[in-house]
């Protein structure tokens, strides 16, 4: 697309974001995708600490209890929590067994998708006291 | 689609006046509806070079706007046989159909729907898997019998489905198509066409076609009266160039009212809604075409259903406030065969009445919706002019569709006739230019024209600052808008439903006024590319040509027949005027005759008998 | 640009795998989790069917690269100007086969000691 | 009655000035409310605009939502300016062309993009041999799966709104051609639907969809080209 906007073919294209609609799944879809791509950058990350503790330079503790480690796990156990919840409406959606691939529009709808967004709310508040109060959920103290 | 089509991102090119891009084709077919799209078909498979000149994208083309169906006599649901369907249509015509057409028209036409078919037109089927068919208005069993059920229907989107079923052949095919490219005049050496200069709409460039043959199928032009059932384009720009080539137009008073347009807008609800069992009422609640049809009630023909509601409003029974429309009542229906059948026309009513004809009836008015004349043409789509009482084709000129008068529609169309039409000729003309000697259809390669210093000269007029060149007593403030708003309201008023001679005759210094205004009108927006209004102001002028065939052909015939109503003359004459019409603007306004053709070439003749239903 | 219709997998293919892995890992984390929660939760922890967590886990492993391997790559194509693709799409699949190999070298690291 | 409508006027010295991508520019224009009747469309209140501006562009034709030509964006959101009541809309209506396509004049913009991938999709119908003499049966369960896919008026609303399709307009085939495409393998009277899914398993033509459903949400004629989409993607495997 790139390619045609700019060059000999110059006429300008409306692809101003900010004044286009999105619709409630358009705004999961790409959340989806957000979340899929820290995911990403998370496993490479979890990868280098897990490298630097295997070969000894810090220990698992180091990464546990430190602030930016505790960060780094929420930020992980945050983005799969919603790229779960989201990935879960999306195969429900895909996989929905009615005649004529024919979804209820409820799944479409902002009620699930509010849902989503919801139970990722919560779900990452619990994680986050979990993890900076330490044994939240009847753990050790 | 082809290279051709973007031209968008050229800069735009500077007056036009040198700068002629010039194209070679064997055919040009200009319009892209339904008729264009089914001879550039069968001409493109053929192996000839084809382009195919559409103002529009070919999917944007009216075609896409029939609901109802598409006549042939399938006998899939009733007995049915194309002798029938023949004597229903020239029966339609009030006679005045060329009943060799008609007879090529509806003995092609089971051929022509199966073939439709085969193309993927996604036609409704009935149980036993064969194409679901309905009845329509002036269909007959055993010539005048017990009603018929012949129109072929996919729900009531018959025209869309066909148009894109054509469109996507001749995707398959790879026609070339010059989409959004303005015919503006034809190119005439030696009697004979040779090809046509349009204007690109997107770069205001002029392009001129070579081509051994010329086939217009550029539609109607129900844009000559205010309240119409047709698209914006429907502007008889072919039948002005044509007049404009000193050829005639044929049968031009005869303009179909539809029944059953949205009262106040004009849009169209097919008469599919009375097919399937709807029915008209005034604001008695009276079912009042038992007193015009007694026998076939609300389906009669579309000339008397238009003439009966028109004479309900006439006499105050008419529904609302104003008592100025009738209702179309489908309440009655069951609500899953509306949803089914008529979705489409339920989405029209809900859209713009915000009524659901599941529980409320459709308020409804006539509304201009068809031209039965138009460019004449033989039943090989050869267009057909006159010197001297004789009558002979133009060399290398074609017309199909709604542009044509062949005549198969006489003086009053049958709904599901159109379509049918636009297919059976289409292929027709195709066949014809393929069937010519070989070296008529082989691309020469004339040189480059020299534009028409007249139709330079239309350009530049209209491209003209405001201050110039006008006379000081015209009316500067004139605007293409208030122009076409004048000529159709002077249309509506005096050309109507019903006509007669002081009505008709007081048109025609107004005619004349605007026809004035013409010469003085100016453009406001200077730009080449996308210059809308320039295309207007094209457009105008096509508009009025039409209008004065029109109205001079009206004020012409004095009897009543099929949809030219005269109060002054309310009866057929058969002895007069069992004639077409043919008028010509240049050299100068004449009117002349033509005999109707009563002999069919395999069957006996229908003669005339009174027409009642 | 053309040959990208080539990297692997293909649409159908990579539909079917993203689905196939989606699925799994759907019903494999909540179990996992729930397996291994006291090991989460700090306790002394020995797996009931130790044969059994291996080779889910391994399974899980192995379609979680598939599944970000597709999800990154989509990415990558979406957004990714045309004419930069090919070279991104191969530092992609580097970034992959280091991953896969240290991950490899990890494990048997792991089992060894 | 305000309206604000984004204007691209590509002959103006100014335009030619700073350069197509900088060129457009937004204009308040106001109708009288004097003219605005009840039940009038967006359309009609446009047409009274251009007689204040002659140079304001935009497309129409059949004016009753069936020819496709005069998608825009109005606030916000993909619709036919014929069949959006004006009624419905929240003031200043902000109108601007349809997003992903270049722009030719004002709310005009080139369609050609978009109808290459409708031929890319091949929505050709290919019934075998033609028997003059019979039709093709078809059951009326049968015809009944291709209602809600050969309605599509080609108006670009769904593509246009499409994320996949701005980011690719070149080879992803859009949700309007896919439509088409899912149209043809599954009437029953094609002899080759096989093929045709197999010719949309690259990477691009079918599978840059990420189900986002902006095209559901956005098509005026209430098609849903999502579904579509989804059933060619399960095709692809129960088929073959």
């Amino acid at each position: 697309m790139r390619d045609l906007i700019g060059g000999r073919h110059a006429r300008p294209v409306h692809l101003a974001l900010y004044k286009i609609r999105f619709y409630p799944n358009a705004l999961v879809s790409i959340s989806h995708r957000i979340s899929g791509s820290l995911l990403a950058i998370c496993l490479i990350f979890g990868l280098m600490l897990l490298n630097a503790v295997a070969l000894g330079w810090i220990n698992t503790s180091d990464i546990t209890q430190s602030v930016p480690g505790k960060l780094l796990i929420l930020l992980t156990l945050s983005s799969l929590l919603f790229h779960w919840l989201s990935g879960l409406r999306h195969l429900i959606i895909d996989w929905w067994p009615a005649k004529d691939h024919q979804v209820p529009q409820a799944w479409f709808s902002g009620w699930a998708v509010s849902l989503v967004f919801f139970l990722w709310a919560v779900g990452t508040l619990l994680l986050a006291l979990a993890l900076f109060t330490g044994g939240f959920v009847g753990g050790p103290s | 689609m082809t290279d051709n089509t973007n031209t968008g991102h050229n800069t735009p090119a500077h007056p036009t006046n040198s700068s002629l891009t010039t194209h070679q084709f064997d055919v040009l077919i200009v319009g892209a509806g339904g008729a264009g799209l089914r001879a550039a078909l069968e001409l493109q498979r053929a192996g000839k070079q084809v382009a195919l000149v559409s103002k529009v994208y070919p999917t944007r083309s009216h075609t896409v706007a029939a609901q109802g169906g598409i006549n042939a006599a399938l006998g899939n649901i009733s007995e049915d046989n194309w002798h029938w369907h023949m004597f229903d249509t020239v029966k339609g015509s009030d006679y005045l159909g060329d009943q060799d057409a008609i007879e090529f028209m509806c003995q092609q036409a089971p051929r022509i729907v199966r073939e439709l078919e085969h193309f993927g037109v996604p036609f409704s089927r009935l149980d036993d898997g064969k194409i679901y068919q309905r009845p329509f208005g002036g269909q007959s069993q055993h010539f005048g019998q017990s009603q018929a059920t012949r129109t072929c229907a996919v729900a009531d989107r018959t025209g869309h489905a066909i148009l894109h079923t054509l469109y996507q052949q001749n995707l398959a095919a790879g026609t070339q198509t010059f989409s959004e490219f303005f015919s503006l005049d034809l190119l005439i050496e030696d009697q004979q066409v040779t090809g046509l200069v349009a204007l690109e709409i997107a770069t205001g460039q002029l392009h001129q076609f070579n081509a051994n043959a010329v086939l217009l199928a550029t539609g109607g032009a129900g844009q000559i009266y205010r309240t119409n059932t047709n698209a914006s384009i429907n502007t008889g720009d072919g039948l002005a160039m044509v007049l404009r080539a000193g050829l005639p137009l044929m049968d031009m008073e005869f303009w179909q009212f539809h029944p059953t347009g949205v009262a106040g807008r004009g849009m169209l609800i097919s008469e599919a809604a009375r097919g399937e069992g709807g029915l008209l009422r005034n604001s008695l609640g009276e079912a009042f075409m038992v007193n015009y049809a007694p026998k076939v009630k609300d389906l009669a023909s579309r000339d008397v259903v238009s003439r009966a509601i028109a004479t309900e409003i006439h006499h105050g029974r008419g529904c609302g406030p104003n008592k100025d429309y009738i209702e179309l009542d489908l309440t009655h229906l069951d609500a899953e065969l509306i949803k089914q059948k008529l979705p489409g026309i339920r989405d029209i009513s809900l859209t713009f009445t915000g009524i659901d004809p599941i529980e409320q009836p459709i308020p409804i008015h006539p509304s201009c919706h068809y031209m039965m004349g138009g460019i004449p043409t033989n039943i090989h789509g050869q267009v057909m002019t006159q010197t001297n009482g004789e009558n002979y084709p133009v060399a290398g000129l074609y017309a199909i569709g709604e542009c044509a008068c062949v005549s198969v529609h006489g003086a009053n169309r049958l709904g599901g006739n159109s379509l049918l039409d636009i297919v059976v000729f289409g292929k027709a003309a195709a066949d014809h230019i393929l069937s010519r000697p070989a070296e008529v259809c082989t691309t020469k390669t004339p040189a480059p024209k020299a534009i028409n210093p007249a139709l330079l000269k239309r350009m530049q007029a209209f491209q003209a600052s405001r201050d110039t060149e006008i006379p000081n007593d015209a009316n500067n403030d004139d605007s293409v808008v208030s122009f076409k708003r004048d000529l159709q309201q002077m249309m509506q008023r005096h050309c109507g439903v019903f006509r007669d001679q002081a009505t008709l005759a007081a048109a025609k210094p107004m005619l004349e006024q605007l026809a004035q205004r013409l010469k003085t009108l100016r453009v406001q927006d200077p730009a080449q590319g996308f210059n809308l209004e320039r295309i207007q102001a094209f457009e105008c002028e096509n508009l009025l040509a039409v209008a004065w065939a029109t109205l001079e052909s009206a004020l012409a015939r004095t009897e009543s027949r099929g949809a030219h109503a005269r109060d002054d003359y309310p009866e057929r004459d058969d002895q007069a005027w069992l004639v077409h019409l043919l008028f010509f603007m240049q050299p100068h306004i004449t009117l002349k005759q033509k005999p109707v053709q009563m002999q069919p070439k395999t069957v006996a003749p229908f003669p005339p008998i009174k027409r009642v239903y | 640009m053309r040959n990208l219709a080539k990297i692997w997998p293909n649409g159908k293919w990579s539909y079917a795998w993203q689905q196939l892995s989606a699925v799994y890992l759907l019903v494999f984390l909540p179990w996992f989790v729930w397996t291994i929660w006291p090991a989460l939760m700090g306790l002394d922890y020995q797996p009931a069917q130790p044969g059994l967590l291996w080779l889910t886990s391994l399974i899980a492993l192995a379609l979680l690269f598939i599944h970000s391997w597709i999800g990154l790559r989509d990415v990558v194509i979406d957004y990714c100007p045309a004419r930069h693709l090919p070279m991104a799409i191969r530092a992609l699949s580097l970034v992959f086969m280091l991953m896969i190999f240290n991950i490899t070298l990890l494990l048997t690291r792991w089992l060894l000691l | 009655m305000l309206f604000n409508i984004q204007r691209y006027q590509p002959e103006a010295a100014s335009a030619q000035q700073v350069g197509a991508q900088n060129a457009t520019y937004w204009q308040e224009m106001t109708l009288d409310d004097a003219l605005v009747k009840p039940g009038m469309m967006l359309l009609d209140a446009l047409k009274l605009l251009r007689e204040q501006d002659p140079t304001l562009s935009f497309r129409s034709s059949c004016q009753e939502g069936v020819c496709g030509s005069d998608a825009m964006q109005v606030n916000g959101r993909n619709r036919l300016s014929c069949i959006t009541p004006l009624a419905e809309l929240s003031q200043p209506i902000e109108l601007m062309p349809v997003p992903g396509l270049p722009i030719l004049r004002d709310l005009i913009v080139d369609m050609t993009l978009f109808f290459d991938r409708y031929a890319q999709a091949n929505p050709t119908l290919n019934a075998g041999k033609f028997n003059p003499d019979q039709e093709h049966l078809q059951s009326p369960a049968d015809r009944a799966k291709l209602d809600g896919l050969y309605e599509c008026i080609l108006c670009a609303c769904c593509s246009t709104s499409c994320p996949s399709f701005w980011w690719h307009p070149d080879q992803f085939l859009g949700p309007a051609a896919l439509l088409a495409a899912e149209r043809v393998v599954i009437d029953s009277r094609d002899i080759q639907p096989k093929q045709r899914l197999e010719a949309l398993s690259d990477p691009y033509q079918l599978h840059r969809c990420r189900g986002i459903q902006q095209c559901t949400t956005s098509c005026p004629k209430g098609l849903d080209p999502s579904r579509a989409i989804r059933q060619l993607k399960h095709q692809q495997w129960t088929q073959s």
